[in-house]
């Protein structure tokens, strides 16, 4: 309850998890694990459990909202009452409504939505576990559901954040570093073409200071970059397994 | 699928059952394979992952420190609440819970409350004043039919992986101490799902399955082969015959699904 | 407040108002008594007061959730705020979620739903008084008001519950068996099918108790059947009454 | 009703009032016949169904124990509430209030408020801490016009009914005692509606009046023949005079009425 | 907090800010302030400060909302969180449906509707602070809002209360006058017409009391419609100069 | 406006850009004027109306006696809220807070909370239970563009114009004191966006420029220069080298800006 973390980072530079600062958390990606969304992925970020589905392109009710030039992306992002130490109302909170917002807009950059005009695409996010750093994660998953889903994309998305605990800058803020620390950079990227669809940054940083995190936030996204297309090769090698 | 594969798959579904069969090989009053997973979520109180063949389902329990009921001063609140989230089928709609959500939660509820499964009487830290209040949070994750008994199942399995720290009242507040015990569980209720399709029951139904039925019932049965909640949904109906012979199979399914599970 | 009942069942067998086990409240149905609905139906059963209501077939907005082949049945069973001991906010309950799924489910076998396509019919239900037994007495009242608006049907849905107390089976519990007894089953049924179109049940009943509990439901619906019909045969001679 | 047969009945009752008749013979200053039946929710503290022609509402009161208004910590809290029901009428639809149901309630409200028709004084438990409120829960169970002088007489009605617990109070808690008293009431406000059909005033209309009339103005009356609320209402307009008239007649009505029924 | 006002008009017959019964506070009316909307005005009464904005006439979503043969005007009065003393939450009460209800009727009788049939007019009206007599000042400023907009109209609404304060009838009454004082009597008036097209009332009037109070909100209206017309002329002359 | 004349408009703007040039006649990292009224609202604790360009923006701060949160039991409580009124710009409709407002008010409130402008601390009345809870109301009257950056310079203008009554406790109880005193402000974040066009960083974008951006990014800075939020928005994207651009020229413009203010 108030147990008080002294240090978010000890004697030897190592954090409360044993990581070093440029370290991520252990990543488990699986993509197509849900038999009724057009595509799907699991995501496990330290203790972050993340499911991500797309359905669509579809139909959109009603049809005035629709657009004549390109497909209306939606996303929501919603976490289990159960997801995190005190339950959680499962009515969209309005941290859930901007999250929501701001992970569509990360995602809308990587994809040709002027393929399906008239249509709707929805991405829909459960936070099944909550442990900081959930709307990178996020981003993560969704990027590879729509991948799953067959959506013409440009690039994958990946996403990370860095930020600063105990004056020291880190990347990929585990929940007590989140809430303890004193600044958190979240950072979406198009590898292949070096875009920055996500930076979101709450805290106190010098230019210094905030230069160093941005750029530990990217090397992160690469990393995963290369985790989330091995997840994708791996359903490919599956599925071809299963059909020869 | 269009409207018409439907058709032609529900009447395939419909002449299987009258012949005692099944699109997917099973007998009219067989479960598909039953997976369970407890302790999922660390950060939650209690918690299991229910697979049912395709259909998933996940529930959450968390406990909390509020005031009980007027009427039994003495004895723990229990709240179930479920949630059809959109992922887990096209059909499911984001927003407030709707009557199948409701529905949903509450038969599950039923279950558990009036098999008296948990001591809520165990429950009850001050009378009149506080206790504790048991949020079993059902999370239906993939759709592929009878999420009743699979949700069933998971809010039981859930429950029986909850653990509640220790504490003791110091100056009427509430103080934690080292250590956790497990909530204290009494009874394992089990639903047991039938749909009636061109007038035959059977077990279990998957989703194209319920696509086809006229109605469905759900009898629960706890440890003692008593029914503790029953249910009718879907806009056909039942003989009196049906539901005696449902309930008999019912408490035949509970018992041989309790025994697989060791509760 | 905290009065307890000691004995729902005396030394004779008899119930706190004086009831045989198999013994129905007395019950008072009046077809036709609102001039604006198609039709409608008023219901006293002990202290139940309920009044039912059927507008339609009409036409359903927004279109797009109109049926092709059939009409669209709706219902509400809603509480008026006075109607019980602790004033009830207006807006609808989860209970009166869920019991507007099972009355409307109970009903729609006993109507020829494919001979209105891309319309809706509306059965209102509002319980004025409440002591027990609602939902059951709403059933036998809105199939009354559906008769009365003249919906095909094949035939009325006549409700009633049954139930233990104090070890007990007894029929038609009012609110203080219902609340203090240990089972209640309540059923609907179209006699003339016998097809069982509600049935639900909580508390905790042997293999025998519930075969006992549920014929004798269904006795009480056979009994309340019977009310049924004479109450419309009332309204249709009042009626030519008038018309001569 | 095809809205050619609408236009043609408006025309025909437009044409009546101004020859001074109406479509349902009534004179153009008398009101419906007034049936008044009281208790008639023994689960109520107290109730009342009121019938105004074919028009009807019921209107139940409930009592509870909650806090003061900070601006007047010695007296009861009164809460006006209407529900348009959609068994009334064919243009209700379930939800949330809309704005005819609040401006319903609230001119209900105003005029049991502003005449002091509670003695709220009365109501206090214990000065800023505890006091009654009454809950007026108005309920339209048909709707053939003139809504709000039906709601208006049914809130008296069920005041007038309405039946307090005795009760003491012990170490700071209300203790029930047996017996119970009458709600102390002190005034019986009487509203009276008028219709403006091609120019002239008319009371009491009916659902077919209403669906012709310019505009509408409720006046309602106190026992001393004050005026304690007004509304206008609808699309239209009145002239000065027509307002002054429709005091004057609105004064004798409200007498008349009152008188009827010994209030 | 608890203050308590002893008398609201002193021995020489002047209420709390000096004025006299029949004297109105001070008003500022500027006309077309709002970039965005078709039609705008603002309005200073006393300590009041409302601004009133019209959009249209435009096309109406969901279109079965809209009429054959007219506009659907709609109207929305609410109040800014930090309009009055203690902070009001931005959902509309009961109070701002009533009053959006009113204020809708209260203009309605202005304006040629069937001129604009299956199209919108939207009235936003939002009260930026409140000091007694807000739906008044706020007819005043749509009126001119509507005129701004050029909506045809028959004539402007001018809009004012009478009122009792310790037995003494006065106009357009503040704040501490409408709280403490035992009766309002809001009016509204299209001069060239003699048509009250708003008339509410609260309190406690004999006849007498209030065919007085009833007159004297009436020449509170007239003098406000000079002032409207004044600021429409301040427009259109300073428009015009604009245009040399 | 026609969507023609719309898209010509932002093919126009567009290429203006690209050519450092801007359609009202600014350099690309200039601002409109900015003018601030503060103490508008006399009725609110405190209160500012700002005019970028044709963007208005009101705020006003309301004070209230509240609980604080469990983990920060010393310190007052700051809530930002923000309305997108539907006078304000035909593409605002009411109803509750949709994305937009939410994310205008978590923008502003970040900014006010990281960078610790209000120094919270000290509207802690009694630890634990009573804090002063500080509403930031944010209302926008016209919407030229760049809302974010106009309503952070109306909250923070509203906040430095804010009084707090001073206060005794005595026996638990707040007891107000005559006298007022400013509420302790020890920061002003100032918000600075860019819009994207054409590959090309503008600050200040008004309405126009908005329609015709890639993406928009805002980054707070505070007085010692550091960022204390950013936030990314739009469907486009931003290089990295844009984005260390952006931060150089942030910091330079709100000090210029903060300088302008006397902040």
């Amino acid at each position: 309850m108030n147990e008080k973390i002294e240090k978010l980072i000890n004697d030897k530079g190592l954090r409360l998890d044993g990581r070093k600062p440029e370290e991520l958390r252990p990543i488990k990606i699986e993509v197509g694990v849900l038999s009724n969304a057009d595509g799907s992925a699991y995501i496990q970020q330290g203790k972050n459990k993340i499911l991500a589905a797309v359905y669509g392109p579809k139909e959109l009710h009603p049809k005035h909202l629709a657009l004549p030039d390109r497909t209306v992306l939606r996303c929501r992002y919603h976490m289990a009452p159960f997801s995190v130490q005190e339950r959680k109302s499962p009515a969209p909170s309005r941290r859930e409504i901007e999250l929501s917002k701001v992970i569509r807009e990360a995602l809308e950059p990587s994809l040709f939505l002027e393929y399906y005009p008239r249509t709707a695409i929805d991405i829909f996010i459960e936070v099944l576990q909550a442990d900081g750093g959930t709307r990178c994660a996020s981003i993560t998953a969704a990027s590879l559901a729509l991948a799953d889903a067959g959506i013409p994309m440009r690039d994958l998305v990946a996403a990370c954040a860095a930020g600063k605990v105990d004056d020291t800058i880190v990347v990929d803020l585990m929940d007590a570093e989140d809430k303890k620390g004193t600044a958190d950079v979240p950072v979406a990227l198009m590898p292949n073409f070096n875009a920055i669809t996500l930076l979101q940054m709450d805290g106190d940083l010098t230019m210094k200071e905030f230069e160093k995190a941005f750029n530990m936030a990217l090397e992160g996204c690469r990393k995963i970059y290369t985790l989330q297309k091995e997840a994708l090769k791996a359903k490919y090698l599956n599925v071809k397994e299963v059909e020869e | 699928m269009s409207s018409i594969i439907v058709r032609v798959k529900q009447k395939q579904i419909s002449q299987l059952v009258s012949k005692g069969k099944r699109l997917d090989g099973r007998g009219l009053t067989d479960y598909r394979e039953i997976k369970i997973e407890q302790g999922v979520v660390e950060k939650a109180e209690g918690s299991a992952r229910v697979l049912l063949g395709k259909t998933e389902v996940m529930a959450g329990v968390k406990l909390e420190i509020g005031q009980p009921f007027s009427d039994t001063p003495n004895e723990g609140v229990l709240t179930v609440n479920a949630e059809l989230v959109p992922l887990a089928s096209p059909t499911f709609e984001p927003g407030p819970p709707d009557e199948n959500s409701i529905e949903l939660a509450r038969v599950v509820d039923r279950g558990i409350r009036e098999s008296k499964a948990i001591e809520l009487e165990k429950l009850c830290i001050e009378p009149g004043k506080k206790v504790f209040v048991v949020f079993v949070d059902i999370y239906v994750l993939n759709h592929d039919g009878n999420l009743i008994d699979a949700s069933a199942l998971a809010a039981t399995a859930a429950l029986l992986n909850t653990k509640m720290f220790n504490y003791e009242i110091e100056d009427g507040e509430v103080k934690i101490k080292p250590g956790f015990s497990p909530l204290p569980i009494r009874k394992h209720p089990v639903a047991i799902t039938f749909a009636k399709i061109n007038n035959t029951l059977i077990v279990d139904p998957w989703l194209e399955e319920e696509q086809t039925m006229d109605a469905r019932l759900t009898i629960t049965v706890d440890d003692e082969g008593k029914i503790c909640a029953m249910q009718k949904g879907g806009s056909g109906y039942f003989t009196p015959k049906q539901v005696l012979e449902a309930a008999k199979i019912a408490k035949e399914k509970a018992e041989e699904i309790r025994k697989k599970l060791n509760w």
